[in-house]
């Protein structure tokens, strides 16, 4: 039991939920043909991430990659907002032109949400020597995936982390799949802290079923960051189902899903508060509802939700103020029309 | 053999596996490639067909990935490598502008990189603003690249071929709109040679250059011409490098007026070469400036509207085209 | 103060020292920036001055090194990241035009990229294919960057100025062989406001439309042509984006015979845009149509003699003016 | 002593000594002012990585960094044609085109020389893929600066190589120095080969300053490559002089630079020569003299080369019979000549 105790794991259990109850939701938006696009990475089976988020400062900043649902969920964005954006419409995080993968609620330390395998790996390096240089006590974490693990911009940022001291963590979701290529089949050494560790960080692996473990390890990580160590969580879990929505992942067994899928940090959780009494089923039932509401709920609201206008388009290229790109048929007016 | 009919992304497949069965220094390398058969399916089946050495996934590394083919090209081998979306060039540039285009010239001829970069762009999917773009620029604007952009199912076929027998690096670019798009293959029967233009529909009126999807707008954009008493001729260059000048300079000098459609942006697209070359050739000959129909300066949104509408569609070609030959200005220039 | 004559290099210097001597969040990175001074010496005398946490020293990783900026510019920083040649931009594309330039797009205008990207490109220094090249074409491609090339002393010192208040990532090129000219430097006084082009020098019958070096070779070639009674316009455009169109467009407008000067390769470079929307916009003008005089389409080689021969001079620009103007072909064109 | 003998230690007391004034002679052509360019990198202090080709076979291949004169010249290069080059002339080894930077000679298993810091390294990579799809016995080897250690496509190759069990090697030349950089505020890890441990390779140091046991590690690592385990070899030497010509090093002291140029390979070849009275110091003298007059004669060939001619520029953009680019001239023509 870690130092929050069970009052904790509870907390990190509603959040849990929380999580995989809006990635089935966003599914049910795709079922009722409401998502811009079927681009869309569920974070089911790495809901221990919750685990690191709580670990980390309000004023922590934080870069995540194509499955970022789920840390934005832990860090306390809105659902509803969330849901809108995957839907595409103008009220969602990114005015409906990021989408499933760009959600990013800039309020909560985000600095982006990349769907470039290992994009925003580097910034967090930025990030630390912005708070250095500032004397800030701030810690700038980069979340991506294990197939990330292969881009050799992480070598590049992990060399500049540890040699500047930075305040700065990898994470490393390792949920066993780049798409359809299981780890081994993509590193040769699949321990991948080891590398962080001969790169010079302070490297560990937890395991992504037990999100106490996580979450103690990541304090101790962020702490040993904050105080100029950088660190490198390797976060071993199982990615439940499919790469993205429409994929059926026909190229692993369904013993080996099986098998993966008993790496649940919800299921584990739960087992463990009522195990320890700090709970019982139906007070969990109950929770499970409630999250259950709030998540429907975000589904209505993105599906009434208006779409962006037209004009919009040309928003936001570049800051308020200055010039912005020219529309084509502004243009071609100024070609073909009466006043050329 | 007579022609069927396929689609582009079975077209595409038909090439590499005729090609990896003629010549057996072919071999395919990317994500996902093998066992997942390809983000768009293009290599389903390969790797049971031909086996692992010949068909090799690899670590999501793309400049590793193109660098590796680099090396595989100088040493005897052919590789065919698939880099997932062209948005990731961006990633190997490096490799690709650096050390395929110039080995054979900085080198002074003694070596060469026979490669072909399979990778795919274009918007359709509400993929966002990192997998829908339309780069084909960064590439044309490097010497010691060729660029290939099909647009129908027989050039998927027969481009591919081709380009897996050429000497030099080439960048072969599919478009994800058009995996799914049916046309006639003729195995026997290219539309015309490498590094040729194809007209696909003869007019009098007006010439539309274009490549890749904006060839089927395009071609919907002279049909609703010709219901107004338009005739466009639409070429389709299906090499941006090496560029056949002479069959859009032919045609424009015929017609007398020009557009250039492209999906990409406007500023610094391939549209702008295209656009420059036309009016020195045909100086002479133009009635009207040649006119550019793009894709808006922008990153491309997320929200389908938006998607849909940051990118030339057949009604805004048409539109354009009336304006320019009829001078009938569109509702949105009153 | 008084204007006083200095050289680029020591222009961009002075400006980097004022901008972060007058707002402590600029800082400089990249490789040999601290103690080595710069690979030009742009950045000499920083570290003493300003301390290692504002003049970072980093690893050979030009990807990181932009991404690191990125992240620094998103939290509150005003990184002048230096790529020591813009060749090795390939390295770098994807977090330039991924990430640096999308970022406020793709999140809905929730975050900014305030940074400066210094680099340097062009011939002159025998440094070969890799080290020679002029790739702004890659970067004006991509919505969401603004790019700046000065010529002059004085732009030196101001566009950087102007890009160190920017709120939008400022792609900021310097030609390695323009830092030991000398010019004049008012520090009160730029040549005109961002995004404007400047008159280099007035004309009446060619306007030529240029930026960075080919500024003085087109300047020279003005020269020359006026011994030849032809009156040339030349315009340093400045800014690539934001592009004033207008200056240039009024200037064909009056001139009616344009060329367009770059070093950079033409296929695909800046001038095929200039070229395409003089073109656009001066149609009923234009006398003749717009020339490019670019570098050849080529890798750039070693050889001093074939480097020269591979970019414009000022004979070469002259001798196209004079063929445009006064249809006084060249010995070399008989 | 390794298995070679005092013969081998000859053998390769003669090759460095031809790199060592190979390079000197290259100044010289400096300073007579007959180079194209002042970019050139002396591999002086770097001779011993004539073990490392030593170790090769005649087939495998390589590829170089921006320093690579020392491993052509061990690799059996013609010193004319590499001094024409380096003076830009017709018949150098790239005729005129490629420079210092760029010689290569493709005859002896070349695969390229890169300007760019890290350019080459997965070149080989594939160059082994090439090997085990073909069944060829070949390893290859990319050499490399510590540098370059820092550029994350090392880490991509690395991966692929060691993932694929490719008969590659990564020969990383660890001069101290990455221009004014040392390795030391290059890297948080300066032993670069345990990175390479990290990712599963076979990663060994070896001391620069002793060419026989580079030479003997190297056979040990390409043998153990050419059987499917890739290597890495960290070869720790010093810059003897500045980064490039024009460059005095004022970033180091002279203390340092002393203590630095100790680790020198051919002096220590030379006192274990005599030593082991395989030699006497008026022989070596002798085989010094010989060489010197080689590389003069190699500086003279230089000068008297002739240049390109302006139209070689527009020939091997493409393969022979392609489509080359137009030249502008014609271009222009094209537009305002009277044909128009
Ligand atoms: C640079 C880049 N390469 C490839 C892709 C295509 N792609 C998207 S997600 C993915 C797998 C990523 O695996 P991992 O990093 O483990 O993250 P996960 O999907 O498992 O969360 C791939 C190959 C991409 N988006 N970006
Ligand atoms: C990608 C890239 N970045 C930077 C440079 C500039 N540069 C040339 S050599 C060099 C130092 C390389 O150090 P190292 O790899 O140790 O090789 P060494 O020069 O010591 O042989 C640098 C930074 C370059 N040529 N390419
Ligand atoms: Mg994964
Ligand atoms: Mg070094």
């Amino acid at each position: 039991m870690t130092k929050g105790g069970n009052r904790l794991l509870l907390d990190l259990y509603r959040t849990m939920r929380r999580i995989r109850t809006f990635e089935e939701r966003v599914n049910e938006l795709f079922v009722r043909g409401q998502t811009a696009g079927s681009m869309l990475h569920m974070s089911i089976g790495e809901e221990a991430i919750s685990g690191v988020c709580r670990a980390m400062e309000q004023s922590d900043s934080f870069t995540t990659h194509h499955r970022g649902h789920g840390i934005f969920i832990a860090r306390g964005a809105d659902p509803n907002r969330m849901m809108s954006e995957i839907a595409g419409k103008a009220d969602g995080y990114c005015s409906g032109k990021g989408g499933s993968m760009h959600i990013a609620d800039m309020g909560l330390g985000a600095l982006g949400a990349n769907a470039i395998v290992g994009g925003g790996i580097p910034h967090v390096v930025g990030a630390g020597l912005s708070y250095r240089n500032r004397g800030l006590k701030n810690v700038s974490v980069a979340f991506f995936g294990d197939g990330a693990s292969q881009q050799g911009i992480l070598y590049e940022a992990m060399n500049m982390a540890a040699l500047w001291k930075l305040p700065v963590v990898f994470c490393c979701i390792n949920n066993q799949y780049g798409m359809g290529t299981r780890i081994d089949r993509a590193a040769a050494n699949t321990n991948l802290h080891e590398r962080a560790i001969a790169c010079g960080l302070n490297g560990v692996a937890v395991d992504g079923g037990d999100v106490e473990e996580v979450h103690e390890m990541s304090e101790r990580v962020l702490d040993s960051a904050r105080n100029g160590r950088p660190g490198f969580i390797a976060m071993t879990c199982y990615r439940h189902f499919g790469h993205a929505r429409l994929d059926k992942s026909p190229y692993r067994d369904e013993a080996e899903e099986l098998e993966g899928r008993k790496r649940d940090a919800v299921l584990n959780a739960r087992a463990k508060l009522i195990e320890r009494q700090t709970s019982d089923a139906a007070s969990l039932d109950s929770m499970d509802d409630e999250v259950a509401k709030e998540m429907n709920a975000a589904v209505e609201h993105a599906i009434a939700a208006v779409p962006p206008g037209q004009d919009s388009m040309f928003r936001d290229v570049f800051a308020m103020g200055e010039p912005q790109p020219r529309p084509l048929r502004q243009h071609l007016s100024s070609i073909l029309g009466e006043a050329r | 053999m007579a022609a069927i009919e396929t689609t582009y992304r079975d077209a595409l497949r038909q090439a590499l596996i005729d090609a990896m069965t003629e010549d057996a220094s072919i071999f395919v390398m990317g994500e996902e490639v093998g066992r997942y058969g390809g983000a768009y399916g293009v290599t389903k089946g390969l790797l049971e067909m031909f086996g692992e050495n010949r068909v090799v996934d690899t670590p999501i590394a793309e400049a590793g990935i193109i660098g590796a083919a680099i090396g595989a090209a100088m040493t005897g081998s052919r590789p065919v490598a698939e880099l997932m979306y062209i948005d990731f060039a961006g990633l190997t540039m490096d490799q690709v502008a650096n050390q395929a285009a110039k080995s054979r010239y900085m080198f002074g001829g003694q070596i060469g990189v026979p490669m072909v970069l399979r990778t795919q762009g274009g918007t359709g999917r509400s993929a966002a603003a990192q997998h829908s773009q339309s780069l084909e620029a960064w590439f044309t604007l490097i010497p010691g690249l060729r660029v290939v952009m099909p647009a129908t199912v027989n050039d998927a076929y027969h481009l591919l071929r081709m380009a897996l027998k050429h000497p030099d690096p080439v960048i072969f670019i599919e478009h994800k709109a058009l995996y799914v798009r049916k046309g006639e293959l003729d195995v026997d029967n290219p539309d015309g040679a490498w590094g040729k233009s194809a007209i696909r529909r003869e007019g009098t009126d007006v010439t539309i250059v274009t490549y890749s999807k904006m060839v089927f707008e395009s071609l919907a954009a002279a049909e609703a011409l010709a219901g107004h008493g338009v005739s466009a001729e639409v070429i389709d260059i299906r090499c941006l490098n090496p560029l056949d000048d002479e069959t859009f300079i032919t045609s424009v000098m015929k017609t007398g007026r020009a557009m250039v459609v492209t999906e990409a942006v406007m500023t610094s697209g391939f549209a702008a070469e295209l656009s420059a070359r036309i009016s020195e050739r045909c100086f002479d000959f133009l009635e009207e400036p040649v006119v550019r129909v793009t894709g808006e300066d922008i990153p491309i949104p997320v929200s389908p509207a938006l998607e849909r509408g940051a990118v030339p569609s057949a009604q805004l070609i048409a539109e354009t085209g009336l304006w320019l030959v009829k001078r009938i200005a569109p509702s949105w220039a009153a």
